[in-house]
């Protein structure tokens, strides 16, 4: 048990998958000496090798294009890609090909391919660098979405998403590579595709995932102070989404925020919310709110803050939904 | 391996323009020397190829027939290329392994792919029916071009398994079109072929159409001098030909298995037929192009062949195998006919290998739904 | 006036848009001599030349690149994707280059590119001619959604879409291609980013577009036999969505259904449901229901009827409204 | 032009290797002749070049020194790469078009962009703040490889205008990296430009690495032979020589305006700093690499030039030169201190060319709950 960073946990983790499985492969852009331009690989082509730690030519639809092949040869491929915005070149062979394949085989063919997505702004980065597309992956069906926010998840996460024989896209926020949280890798880890409540409350649901979880505990915290209790839900798998977790608290809280840094228009929140609405119907005191990021492209770093949602932002939905 | 110096590529020569290709059997039907290859089987295995070539002919003819019926939804037709196909598909040995398009039929036979399982993606039965792994045969792939990077990345795992390397070697073939080759999928493959030196070939039958397009919007300069331009060798061959295909395929994917990394081939051919049967190319094509490549019919040519070469083959041979794709014919019909339509909730199977519980729940929620009308059905009848 | 199948109508405005602007150019596989395997481009290549009407090598990046420079031009570049699953190996140009050039530049640069898309399913066909694949584009901020339903509508807002200063995607259903409407080519169009009404009713607001939007007139006809008054909503624009009429509807009928092929979960109706029940939420006397694909990859021709909704998921739909 | 024959490109040569390149000033500041290149300038010309080259390192310095002292979030160098940019930046004719990478600011200096303005994209505030159509240099693209397929659109656009033919033509240059080639997006568009026979140069910087990824990683052959895999010219050009690389930019955006179609050029060159002042090249780069290439520092080879020619330059020019560079960083760091950042509601304008309904209710909204806080403020304080 010692403090850790999330991006150390995963960088653990990894390591763990390819000492446990050397059918586990690592593949991406700058993946071998430089360790990944955030580290999460750091040292593992070194203990590793080449051959099972795979520097890349500079091309997304070749990197996801041949781990499928890979898998069809029985390796499982973990593919990285290097920032959110450059996860499109790949996408046809995401969501036409790694996300089909089993389907149209029938059940045949497995593809166990990860693609690892560092992702969210709030890192003072230029275009490109701060996307946060995980809606486009959940509504393909085929795909598994996970997201990650604290050290403990992410060691276990990045393990059992390889350990899965579908095709998993683990989202990692990159804003939270630096913090730090206790990891006992002895522990025996939830089941990954279910929310977890993070902090019980009675008085409204908090839902939140991967870098805006710490905005919701803050948020969580700063409402005690006025009184208001909220249960905290990490919705970890956006796909499967894990909308019962939600719907069981908000029948008993009667009311539900959901955060993400996403453009509102088709994301998460709206899944979710016209599911525990339809669920819930008869237990909602106001109807969902959503904070998230707004409906334009995501904007140049010296006004990010304002474009993300924050402590403010959230603690204004609540109260909105207060309101009602 | 013949490549063309890249001297006159800067000029601009037509990419159809008379370039040597590989040739070991002319149109009319007479053996022929190359310096590079040779065909090196018997005649024995030439009436195989005979046999081949006609069986693909006919599954194919009747695959055309039976969407004329209705019985299926659409069908692609290799008319012309089975050559190239067969060639090609004979030329792997069973370990190697195949990653084609929807149009190789004739391959697919080869792998030991019972014909009727190609026509349940057609008739809308399923999207590909067979065991991929038990034939080495991927699903066929719609998305043009992007099987060339499946059969790459699967050329690496046979590098990393150490099965790359001597005689006994394992190497991918992916096949695909000259359309394709726009593709930035099929340029990408090209580069990690390259650059990993992976056991993959390289096949593509240009046809010369891409749907309506003809060749000279996908290239400048013939196809097969791509190859170049990414550091490996690249060759023309006559895809009419199949002992031609046959040979040049044989020495790629031994190239590749002993580890000496990947080939293009371009097999030169033409899609005699219609690009699909909803296509009708009256309107972008000519017909003395289909006249003059009758004159090269890649069955033909060996049936002449075999005529004309003394104890090559009897009549017995031919009129067998001509019963023989009869029963082929009518037993694909049938079995075709008979194929059952997926249940009503088999779409929600094997979206995941575990199915999640929405998923569970959709389905049981869809199935009480679907058995209301019978229930009502059986009372007074639903909306 | 005269009858006039929804295809042709298309052809006619993509006819009128190049007579009226030199500017215009179309663009795609097989556009030219063989007027796109749907013949919505039928003879205009013979009438305005190859330089306008462009048979492009078979590449989607490269059909979408290439029109983002001809725009910059100056150009106003119709592009033909096949089919709706052909749309990704584009995707990247358009949701990192298309959809934000106009905002990276302040305003600077213009790009009037339209990307006509053929979509849905019930056609009979293999993989990858079926999809719906709206949700995608229109969670992207920098794109107008578009969806014509109809063959006046097909006349005008191709057009509509061609005058356009920004980039439109624009999805035409392709099961309806050879359905006919009377089309009278004089009237003066109602603006393209708006919903309208296509049938008033009292009781429950019943929400389609494209493909759907007869299902859903069946479904209303059907329900007025059993005494029920549905108000029909073709939504016609995705991006922007117009939900203020759909809200408009719902606060005077109470109910609302929406129906879409695309598979349900983080489909338009999620949107739509979150946005009605947050600014409806003493309107509703039940919750928003959805009737969309299922949550798999498009199924085989064989069973795509089970899979779409129809008539009778759409009334059931409304029964279970009415059952809350 | 030169290109090299394909036959050793099979056998895949190192694509480092000494492969002839086109040079026209050695790394010691000779001039020396080339049979198919000369450069047809004056030493004024020189003069010109040598100062572009030092404000242009000059500028990249203080952005490099920026990002240290937190005024900009990153900074692209392009230490090493001057030449290669200055030569092809004025090889260009007013009515020619750039599309840049993220890394071209000495082409944008050359194209008249006020160096101040790229500095807003790496401080944060901004995405690129120039007039893109003022100075025909478009905005910088970050997604690798893109912008080649935009070039290929607009010299298509060029074509349509008429504007390509004679010596007046305008023309398109394209740069990007030696790791953008392994994109798809790139090799569609040598497929574009090659089959329209547009009128755009390709401009491939090699500077070795793309980021910790050296180039073996990328091709196994030559960068500048891709392009006989494509069937137009490809040549190499000495990077770090702003002779050779103004001159064979000249000739090949020449051929392109008067109708001859795309070329590629390969600057062979070497990124001498870190990719961006976020990397740490020691990672992955042994110190012998750099130090073989200050041997050829683009910059002094000209100074030597100049130097050694008696009547070339004197000192008072080079002392000019460097008041001018100390002017322009001065200048440079105060205006990007005092740069403003955007108002707190901006991102919510030109996402589309007229506001949708709801944008404007957001915008509004947004700028309400911003001033409550203003209010609460005044008040009692908020959360
Ligand atoms: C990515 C993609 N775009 C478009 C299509 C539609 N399409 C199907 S076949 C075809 C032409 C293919 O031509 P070619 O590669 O020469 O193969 P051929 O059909 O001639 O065998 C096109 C455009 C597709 N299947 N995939
Ligand atoms: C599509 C895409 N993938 C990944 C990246 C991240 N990235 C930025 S620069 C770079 C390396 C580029 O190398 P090269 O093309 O040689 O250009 P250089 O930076 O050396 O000038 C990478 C991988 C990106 N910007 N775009
Ligand atoms: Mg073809
Ligand atoms: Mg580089």
């Amino acid at each position: 048990m010692a403090p850790t960073t999330l991006g150390k946990a995963l960088n653990m983790g990894l390591r763990k998958a390819m000492e446990d499985d050397p059918k586990v492969l690592i593949m991406g852009e700058d993946v071998g000496k430089l360790g990944g331009v955030f580290r999460i690989t750091d040292g593992l082509q070194k203990d590793f090798g080449e051959d099972r730690v795979i520097d890349t030519p500079l091309a997304e639809s070749g990197i996801i294009g041949t781990a499928i092949g890979l898998a069809l040869r029985g390796y499982r491929p973990v593919c990285e890609i290097q920032f959110d915005g450059f996860v499109w070149p790949g996408y046809d062979q995401i969501v036409a090909q790694l996300a089909k394949m089993h389907y149209r085989s029938q059940g045949r063919l497995r593809l166990p391919v990860v693609v690892r997505i560092p992702f969210g702004g709030g890192i003072g980065a230029v275009e490109h660098h701060s996307e946060s597309p995980e809606a486009y992956f959940a509504h393909t069906p085929g795909l598994r979405v996970v997201v990650c926010s604290n050290p403990v998840d992410s060691y276990f996460m990045i393990q059992q998403a390889i350990a899965t024989d579908d095709p998993v896209i683990f989202f990692e926020p990159k804003r939270r590579y630096y913090e730090k949280g206790e990891l006992d890798t002895s522990i025996t880890p939830e089941p990954m595709f279910q929310a977890r409540t993070v902090r019980p409350g009675t008085d409204l649901t908090l839902v939140a995932y991967g870098p805006m979880v710490k905005v919701a505990l803050e948020a969580a915290s700063a409402a005690e102070a006025e009184g208001r209790s909220l249960e905290v839900i990490d919705l970890r798998s956006l796909s499967p989404l894990d909308s019962d977790t939600v719907v069981a608290s908000v029948r008993r809280t009667g009311r539900a925020v959901i955060v993400h840094e996403a453009s509102t228009t088709l994301g998460i929140g709206a899944e979710l919310a016209a599911r525990v609405t339809e669920e819930c119907f008869y237990s909602l005191e106001s109807p969902v709110l959503r904070v998230g990021g707004f409906d334009t492209p995501y904007p140049p770093a010296k006004v990010e803050e304002e474009w993300l949602p924050d402590l403010d932002r959230v603690l204004d939905a609540v109260d909105r939904s207060f309101g009602f | 391996m013949t490549t063309e110096s890249s001297g006159d590529l800067a000029t601009g020569e037509p990419a159809g323009a008379s370039v040597p290709l590989v040739q070991l059997l002319t149109p009319d039907g007479e053996r022929v020397e190359h310096p590079d290859y040779e065909f090196d089987g018997t005649d024995e295995d030439i009436r195989g190829f005979y046999r081949d070539l006609v069986l693909t002919r006919r599954v194919d003819a009747e695959g055309v027939a039976l969407q004329r019926q209705g019985e299926l939804g659409i069908w692609a037709s290799l008319l012309g290329q089975e050559a190239a196909q067969v060639g090609s598909g004979r030329a792997m040995r069973p370990q190697d392994y195949a990653f084609p398009t929807y149009r190789e039929h004739g391959v697919a036979m080869c792998r030991g792919v019972d014909p009727v399982r190609l026509l349940g993606l057609f008739r809308g039965a399923d999207q590909g029916s067979w065991d991929a792994e038990k034939h080495n045969f991927h699903l066929y792939t719609i998305v043009i071009g992007a099987q060339t990077l499946h059969a790459t990345g699967y050329a690496m795992g046979i590098q990393r398994d150490g099965a790359v390397g001597d005689d006994d070697g394992a190497a991918v073939i992916a096949y695909f079109g000259d359309g394709a080759t726009s593709q930035g999928d099929v340029n990408e493959a090209f580069i990690w072929a390259s650059v990993m030196n992976a056991p993959v070939v390289f096949f593509c039958q240009n046809n010369q159409w891409a749907i309506s397009v003809p060749l000279e919007r996908q290239t400048r300069i013939p196809i097969y001098q791509r190859a170049a331009g990414f550091g490996f060798p690249g060759v023309r061959v006559d895809g009419n030909d199949v002992l031609a295909s046959y040979a040049v395929t044989k020495a790629a994917l031994d190239n590749a298995r002993t580890g000496n990394g990947p080939t293009l081939i371009e097999a030169y051919t033409y899609r005699m037929g219609a690009h699909t049967t909803t296509d009708d190319p009256t309107r972008y094509r000519v017909a003395a192009e289909l006249d003059e490549w009758k004159a090269k019919d890649p069955v033909s040519r060996v049936r002449t062949y075999l005529e004309r070469n003394d104890g090559a083959a009897d009549e017995a041979f031919f009129a067998a195998v001509e019963v023989e794709a009869d029963e082929l014919a009518t037993r694909i019909r049938r079995e075709t006919q008979e194929m059952p339509s997926p249940e009503p909730t088999s779409f929600f199977d094997h979206v995941y290998v575990e199915d999640t519980p929405r998923l569970t729940r959709d389905r049981e929620a869809y199935a009480a739904y679907l058995e209301s009308f019978d229930a009502d059905a059986a009372a007074v009848g639903g909306h």
